[in-house]
């Protein structure tokens, strides 16, 4: 497991867990890893018909896929209480399943229909639902992070218990508002976990030509009293343990924790990118650690049967197929919805 | 009723609204201990204990985020930033994330939040320190802008804010704070977007904000010794704008002059006269005259200064071009 | 004479501006070697290597710094923000540092710079996105702001911009990178602060920007159907602002409708109607209108982007209103 | 002397400069150190004259003093060939003093003059004299960092040779325009000395209240892939050694150095500010550690006369008498100044 120590004691970051799960502790109870396993399929599935319909035109401005980040969204959901906090990005749709928003919903939305998740006002990039206590994908780098940290202190203040999860990417350990969200919930002990997916790209650039440590975010934890901690993010297992182990610290009082989850993106940055400026053998050597495959041979090694795992991919297959149906039968958005909801009152007028 | 400072108000207001809702909390660089760079929240860091009243680090990002995180879930937040000129640093905040979240979640989020910020010139604190921001804010969809002029004021509008529903951008002129005025015992709590005729006058109309109304008083003063008398309407809010009590005053004098401390282009005084030209083209008899900073950084010294922001000798010469 | 991208011409005026000065530099994230993720730097990393084009972490305020520092110590830099939307993130750099320093320093600082980003809606991409933010540069002294309408124009404006000795905004609007357009063989320089009509009728004037421009002529088109003749004027620089052409058209057709992408309140068009009621109040003989997007975020769905910006519809409407 | 080393054998800060200079290798030349001492004592004086002008209403507006900080200007300024370029806060009267602008100017500026250095039209927030290659002062927390790798950038762009020196203060380093502009200086491996006057406040907040590192510079070095370096910032003799070879270190190519300079301001944050809020003891505590008393009696034990030393004083006396005299007798700023220079054209016309 990667442990989560004091910063007095920790060197490096903790390696412990990345490459493959050895010296991990006993997994999670199975029904857990098999519900991490439906939530990746269903991520895959859902985020693949996505891209087919953007290039068949019915998704619309544009989609940034999580396809290949999908244990990284799985393992921390799974590790969640039903009242806790994520904040996402543009690149949000796993997370946004995760935490149990409608398919449909979501499908309508990407397709700018009036049964989308916000009714068409956000789009991809913006997915949010508030019942299930995913308080938004940002689309401009940097700030969610400090909002996030506003729902930390927020359940810290009503001391309700809830901790607040935010992924990012990492590119984002770049920008300003990275390094004052870090600052303040480390001085303030907030209950928040930051995870950063570092999938080693931020848009066509590798991160490595652009940031001055080699790990954008542990080798930055130090930088605000925290204990580096690396996950190997293709890994249902070792994010899960992460998860919990990190949410369990933020749970009792002791401050943020700050993850570095490595991992990939099988396709493009965003839209129709074909991701061409990657090396062939880094991507390949990536879709050798495809955390779907992977994690299903671990199951099934664990004990799980073989139907039990087809019975979840064919559910996934049916409800993406359903989410399409409702989403296309879906109409455009009532046009009055241009001038709503910009005020509580449900309007938006500037004049008296 | 007692007589206080605006500066008095400010931390009157404040503790009006924590004394009445324990969900409301104070957030800010030196807010607490110190009682603010302005000494406008003095006490309230005594009287509602640190868990209320939050000193932060430099990080307006970090402030502004926390509130907004928090009044997403179930704080309403009162955050400073310390010179409205600071909104620079984290105006992806306020206009990025604060204005637009509730639209684009389709209403499932809201942001009863408060941003204070001391605005605005005459201290002589250079271009830094000194701009008067209130267009920036009213230029982006989602925020409640408000401005007061007097003590009473203050207290009432920011009542208002901090009750309110929405963000709203709360811009206290840094020149008034050591202005004086009547402020009634009791629970204070105005409406937002009620603008407030402060002297009434047949020939033309002065709309004027924050520190600009004292000055569009004074300047109706010597016109009316020679023999003009304006109306003069403090707009109290920018957003929302009182519309009809500027249209009301222009159909009556035909015409209109606004005096505003912001540089010149597109400051709020333009919407105002766009509004006007459109709405009101008829019954003007004269040029809308707009008397503004020229449109320049302020400088610091204090004679630059003095003859760079809207003097009383300016908003006399805008009315009589505006009567010609 | 080549036809050409808006896109195209980006790259090909950026490249006669460094070919002929090699203090000129580009910056931005993912400007280089990826040609840009509008594709509006391609070609420019193989001609000019890497040292003249320089890829960036998502770090804007190092970004405008490092571009500032350099144009204050003998470098031309051309910064790139990728979306304008994204000016909030950096905003301290571009309205309190780089527009103010030369002032604040009486004048002992150049800073010949240019800055530009992908403004404007069209394209699905939702309110952080797709914000026309020309208006949060008109309303800072110090900064020149440019938005052309065709591919000529980029490529002249663009040249001016750089061989300016003062910081220049650049806007280029996202909706018309695949417009296609004429460009002349060989060096192309304009003037900033140069209208240019591209119609001319006798019955209103209509003022346009950038994607509003080929919209506005669309309505005149409409509009010439019905017997009602316009003069466009495509504004082509906002600071400076060429208020003789506008007037000396409003003083001919007596009626004047501007047309602004960005949302209602304090757009440039504001400020424009708001000189025209100064001005030529007396030339006028209806209401000035505005066109504008609602004072609202723009929203995703194809449907509902298309119903908040202004259409062909809305401008035809807005003009047969001004004539009333 | 601190030594800049590689980070791969870096532990901890290098504290070795640290508690009085012991371990420093052989000081500067006596004369170096002599101008470094009639620097401190200029400012000293400057600085002294500039707050009791102050409480006579005759600097309007604000001040920022760096009455007991003088070492850290003094000491860089000394290691600095006339081609390198100084970046500094509102609290940037030493550095400019530091670089050979005109007193008299200085004042002037102070006072809102017409012979001020920037007219009148800066203040004292924002003393720049581009001749001295005092790229200005910069009020608004953090942007001028960035601002000076752009400085640095162009030197290393044009093969000047230059470098540029970037001072700021602790609380500086928890916004998030600090974070962008050390990644990007190491990324680029920039000539920029940034140096960090830790003087133990945030205006009124104690940095230690608000930072999540005890070393607010320092220990966020390493998060940069930079050393840490530590230097006692009231022992001039410390702060020189540590500023030349940062100075020469960046000279070389070897990119960004992060220096912070540990100490004290004697008044308050700015204006009239008694600074109370701070413990008597730790003021007591610092002033005992007055950078001049103590330099000056080193500058004896190491030989200089005593007769020198007072020339030195009695000159600065004398100079800031002049200088404040030449001020008052300066008439306000011409009017027209208000609309000019906006534009390289001198003028402020936004139209046609
Ligand atoms: C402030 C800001 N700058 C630039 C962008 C444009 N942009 C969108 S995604 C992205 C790359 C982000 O990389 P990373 O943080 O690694 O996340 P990933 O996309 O890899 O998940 C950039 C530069 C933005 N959205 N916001
Ligand atoms: C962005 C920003 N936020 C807040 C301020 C107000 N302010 C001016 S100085 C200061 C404290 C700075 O502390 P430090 O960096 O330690 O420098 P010192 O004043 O101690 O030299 C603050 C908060 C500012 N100028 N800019
Ligand atoms: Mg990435
Ligand atoms: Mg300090």
């Amino acid at each position: 497991m990667t442990e989560l120590r004091d910063r007095s004691d920790a060197g490096g970051p903790t390696t412990g867990a990345v490459g493959g799960g050895a010296g991990l502790p006993a997994p999670a109870p199975l029904e857990v890893r098999i519900a991490v396993y439906k939530m990746m399929v269903e991520m895959r599935d859902f985020e693949s018909r996505a891209y087919d319909l953007f290039m068949q035109g019915l998704v619309k401005g544009t989609s940034h896929l999580g396809l290949g980040q999908e244990a990284v969204a799985a393992g921390f959901a799974a590790a969640m209480r039903p009242s806790d906090y994520t904040f996402a990005t543009y690149r949000g749709h796993n997370h946004t399943l995760a935490r149990g928003a409608s398919m449909t919903a979501m499908m309508a939305e990407l397709m700018g229909r009036r049964a989308g998740l916000m009714a068409g006002k956000g789009g991809s990039m913006h997915l949010t639902s508030v019942p299930h206590r995913m308080m938004g994908s940002y689309a401009i780098v940097g700030a969610h992070l400090t909002i996030a940290n506003g729902a930390a202190w927020s359940s810290k203040v009503r001391r309700t218990g809830d901790v607040t999860v935010c992924f990012f990417g990492d590119g984002t350990t770049n920008i300003g508002a990275f390094h004052e969200a870090l600052n303040l919930a480390a001085v303030w002990k907030l209950p928040v976990v930051f995870v950063c997916e570092n999938n080693r790209w931020m848009e066509y650039t590798p991160i490595s030509s652009v940031t001055a440590v080699a790990r954008p975010a542990a080798d930055r934890a130090p930088a605000y009293g925290l204990d580096p901690v690396l996950v190997d993010g293709n890994d249902a297992d070792a994010t899960l343990a992460t998860a919990s182990a990190a949410i369990q610290r933020c749970r009792t009082g002791a401050g943020p924790v700050l993850v570095e989850a490595e991992t990939y993106r099988h396709g493009g940055h965003s839209r129709a990118d074909p991701g061409k400026y990657r090396p062939d053998e880094e991507v390949k050597a990536w879709l050798a650690r495809d955390p779907i495959p992977r994690f299903r041979a671990r199951l099934l090694e664990s004990g799980v049967e073989e139907v039990v795992l087809q019975r979840i991919e064919e559910g996934s297959r049916v409800a993406v197929d359903a989410a399409v149906r409702e989403a296309e039968a879906s109409p455009p958005p009532d046009l009055s919805l241009v001038e709503s909801d910009v005020w509580a009152d449900g309007g938006s007028s500037w004049r008296r | 009723m007692a007589e206080m400072t605006y500066r008095d108000a400010v931390a009157h207001g404040i503790a009006q609204e924590m004394d009445r809702d324990p969900t409301v909390v104070l957030i800010g660089e030196d807010v607490g201990a110190a009682g603010g760079v302005f000494k406008a929240t003095v006490g309230l860091f005594d009287r509602f204990g640190p868990d209320r009243v939050v000193d932060t680090p430099i990080s307006e990002q970090a402030i502004l985020g926390a509130s907004m995180g928090a009044a997403m879930t179930g704080l309403r937040p009162i955050a400073e930033v310390m010179f409205s000129d600071f909104f620079a640093v984290c105006w992806d905040l306020v206009a990025n994330e604060i204005a637009k979240t509730r639209y684009m979640t389709n209403g499932q989020v809201s942001l009863p939040l408060v941003i204070r910020s001391a605005n605005g010139g005459g201290a002589r604190f250079g271009a830094q320190h000194s701009q008067s921001v209130e267009n920036w804010a009213m230029a982006v969809p989602g925020l409640k802008v408000v401005a007061p002029s007097t003590p009473r004021d203050v207290v009432g509008l920011l009542a208002a804010a901090v009750r309110d529903p929405d963000p709203v951008l709360f811009f206290e002129q840094k020149s008034l704070y050591p202005t004086k005025g009547d402020v009634p015992e009791g629970e204070l709590v105005d409406e937002l977007g009620v603008a407030a005729v402060r002297r009434h006058g047949g020939h033309a109309t002065v709309v004027a904000l924050a520190a600009m109304v004292p000055r569009a008083l004074e300047a109706a003063d010597h016109l009316a010794e020679e023999g003009v008398e304006v109306t003069v309407i403090d707009l109290r809010s920018l957003v929302p704008l009182d519309v009809t009590t500027v249209a009301t005053s222009v159909r009556q004098t035909g015409h209109l002059v606004t005096v505003e401390e912001n540089p010149r282009l597109c400051g709020w005084g333009a919407e105002v006269a766009s509004i006007v030209a459109e709405e009101c083209l008829f019954d003007l008899d004269g040029p809308i005259v707009r008397v503004t900073t020229p449109h320049v950084p302020l400088p610091a010294a204090d004679a630059l200064e003095d003859a760079a922001m809207p003097s009383v000798a300016r908003i006399v010469e805008g009315v009589r071009r505006s009567l010609c």
